[in-house]
C-alpha cells in the first residue's frame, strides 16, 4: 500500500491520549448525551476509527483493543432482550457495566475539563514571570532538600550506574547550559584532540543539555572548529577539536541569533 | 491591637513601611508569608497586611502585580507583557503536554493517589508523564498506601502551587461545581 | 525623529510602556540595555529613554530603585533596605547543595554504609559533606563495621525522614518502581 497523504483526521488520531480520550472525543463528535450513553452506537464509532488506524498500518497500543472488546461486550447486552427481572438482578449485583462505563467516562470527562482549567491559569514562564530567589549562604539556616525522595532516587540511581570513567576536566555548570557554553564544554573537553561524540554527551545529566551539546557540534562543524569523522555504517562518531575552548565564541551566538530572528 | 482593625488613622500605612515590603518581595523572588514579613519588619501581622494591601493598589498601573501564591505574597509580572519578556529573554513558553496537565489534575484533586488510580482515571498508561511530572518538582512521592503491594502515593508540591499562581490546593475549583455545571 | 527630543507632548510617556519597560527589567534580573528594550518593545530609542526616565522618577518613594549598570538598566533595592533583606533571607532555608544531596542518597539506600564506601561511589572525597550533614542532624554516626580498621557506619535520621516527608524508610521508593515508571 503506498502511504497516502496524511489525511486529517488521521493528525487527530496521534494526539490522543488513550482510549477514553478517543472515546469522549467521539462521544462529542455523535452529540450524544454522557448520561445515558448509546452504547452501541458509540462502540460502532470506536470500532470503525479503530479500523481505520489499522488500515493505515498504525499500531493500535493494546489499551485500545481492551476497550474495544468491552465495546463490543456492552454492545451484545444491549442488543439482548431484557428479562423482566433484569432489573432486580441488577441491584443485587452492582452497577449496570454499561452505567459504569458511562460514570468512567463522565468521571475522565471532569478531570479532562479540569486539566484544561489548569492550563487557561497564568502559568509561569509562559504568561507570568518571578525573579529568581535570591540565594545566601549560612551555616545556621534551616535546610531544605529542594528534591522529593524520587530525586534522591534519582541521584542514587546515577551514582551506581555511572561506569568507572574518569571526570571530565571540565564541570559544567548544567543547570544554565547554553549553546556557548556547550560549545565550550566540547571544545574544552577535547582540548585539541578527539573524542567519540556518544562519550561527549553521556556526562551530560539531561536529555536537553545533551541536544544542546550535538546542536553546538553541529554548529561547530559548520564554523570549521571542530571535525566529524565516522569510519563506518552506525559506527562511532569520532569527534576531533581544530581550535582550543578560548575561541571567540561571539560567533556561535551571532549565528543561533541571525537563525531565530 | 486587634488584627481585625487597621493601625493607621485613614487606614493608610506610612510610605516607608511599603516601600520596606515592596524591597523584601523584590529581593526574596519566592514568596513570603505575612509572618515572615511582620517577624522581619518586627511590626504586627495587621500592619504587614495593611501594608500589602496598599503596596497592592499602588501596583495597579504598574507591570507588576502583587500576588497571593502557595501562602505568601509574591510579584509577577503581568500577563500583558509576556510575550515582550520571551522575547527579550530569547526563550519559548513554558509548555506542558495535555498528558502532563491531566496527570496534574488527577493527583491535585485526588491526593495523595497511586499510580495505577492515575491510569485507571486517565484509562492509560502514566508512568512516563508522571517521572517527568516528578522530575521537574510538580509532584512528589508521599508516602505508600496502606494495600497490599503498598504502592506509593503521589502529591502536588509547592512549586505546583507556584507555577499555577494558586495561594492554595482549596483554591482550585471543585470537581462537583462542575459536575453541577454539566447537569444544566 | 532625534534621538534627543522627546517624543511625547508633555515629556509623559504612554502608562503603558512605562508598565512593560518595569516588567521587562523585572524579569530579566540582570541589566538590560536599551537597545534591547527598543528592539523588544518596537518602539524608538527616545522613546525608550523617556519611558525609563519616568519609571525612574516614579520609583522615587519605592522600595526599589532603577540603576544604570554595565551600559544597562536594573532594578534594585534602596540600600536603607539591606537590613531587613539579609534578615529575610537569612531566615529562609537554605538548599542543600548537590554533593550533600549525593550523600544522604547513598546513606539512605545503602545504610548503614561506611565512609570509603559513600567515597567510591561517588568518586570523591566525602569527608567535609559528611561533618555538615552530621553536624546538621541529617545522617548518624550507626556502629563500626567488622573489618579491619573497624570504620564506623553511618544512617540516615528521623530529621532526615522529616525533611522528605517520609514517615519510615519503607517509604523510600525503590529501584523497581522508578523503572516502572519508565515505561511509557
Amino acid at each position: 500500500m503506498s502511504a497516502p497523504a496524511q489525511p486529517e483526521w488521521l493528525v487527530q488520531t496521534e494526539v490522543f491520549d488513550g482510549p477514553l480520550d478517543l472515546l469522549l472525543y467521539l462521544v462529542r463528535r455523535e452529540g450524544v448525551d454522557l448520561r445515558a450513553l448509546p452504547v452501541a452506537r458509540v462502540a460502532d464509532a470506536y470500532l470503525a476509527y479503530l479500523d481505520k488506524m489499522r488500515d493505515l498500518h498504525l499500531g493500535v497500543a493494546g489499551e485500545y483493543l481492551v476497550m474495544a472488546a468491552t465495546l463490543v461486550w456492552l454492545k451484545s447486552l444491549e442488543l439482548l432482550p431484557r428479562k423482566p427481572t433484569l432489573h432486580e438482578e441488577e441491584e443485587e449485583e452492582g452497577e449496570d457495566p454499561r452505567e459504569a462505563l458511562a460514570r468512567r467516562l463522565r468521571e475522565y470527562a471532569q478531570y479532562r475539563e479540569a486539566a484544561d482549567e489548569l492550563d487557561t491559569r497564568p502559568r509561569v514562564g509562559r504568561d507570568v514571570f518571578v525573579r529568581d530567589p535570591t540565594e545566601v549562604e549560612g551555616e545556621q539556616r534551616p535546610v531544605e532538600a529542594g528534591i522529593d525522595a524520587f530525586g534522591l532516587l534519582d541521584l542514587y540511581y546515577e551514582l551506581i550506574t555511572r561506569e568507572a570513567e574518569p571526570e571530565p576536566e571540565y564541570s559544567v555548570d548544567t543547570r544554565t547550559l547554553s549553546l556557548e557554553e556547550a560549545c565550550r564544554f566540547v571544545l574544552g573537553t577535547l582540548s585539541g584532540g578527539r573524542g567519540e561524540l556518544s562519550a561527549l554527551l553521556s556526562v551530560l545529566p539531561t536529555r536537553r543539555e545533551r541536544i544542546l551539546t550535538f546542536v553546538a557540534v553541529l554548529e561547530m562543524v559548520r564554523l570549521g572548529w571542530v571535525g566529524l569523522e565516522q569510519d563506518e555504517h552506525l559506527g562511532p562518531v569520532q569527534v576531533e577539536g581544530k581550535v582550543s575552548a578560548d575561541v571567540d565564541l561571539s560567533r556561535v551566538m551571532g549565528r543561533v541569533e541571525a537563525a531565530t530572528a | 491591637m486587634s488584627d481585625n482593625i487597621l493601625p493607621f488613622p485613614g487606614n493608610e500605612p506610612p510610605d516607608g513601611l511599603i516601600a520596606a515590603l515592596e524591597a523584601l518581595l523584590f529581593a526574596s523572588g519566592a514568596p513570603v508569608t505575612e509572618k515572615q514579613l511582620a517577624e522581619v519588619l518586627d511590626v504586627e501581622l495587621a500592619t504587614v497586611r495593611a501594608g500589602l494591601s496598599a503596596l497592592s493598589r499602588a501596583c495597579e498601573d504598574r507591570g507588576v502585580e502583587l500576588a497571593e501564591i502557595a501562602g505568601g505574597w509574591q510579584f509577577r509580572t503581568r500577563p500583558e507583557h509576556a510575550d515582550a519578556i520571551l522575547k527579550l529573554l530569547d526563550q519559548r513558553p513554558a509548555r506542558l503536554s495535555r498528558a502532563a496537565l491531566e496527570v496534574l489534575a488527577v493527583v491535585a484533586y485526588r491526593q495523595p493517589v497511586t499510580r495505577s488510580e492515575i491510569d485507571e482515571l486517565r484509562g492509560v498508561d502514566s508512568g512516563g508523564v508522571l517521572r517527568t511530572l516528578l522530575g521537574r518538582g510538580l509532584l512528589r512521592a508521599a508516602g505508600r498506601k496502606d494495600e497490599p503491594g503498598r504502592p506509593l502515593m503521589y502529591a502536588t508540591t509547592r512549586a505546583f502551587l507556584e507555577l499555577f499562581a494558586l495561594s492554595d490546593l482549596r483554591d482550585l475549583p471543585t470537581l462537583r461545581e462542575r459536575e453541577e455545571l454539566e447537569e444544566d
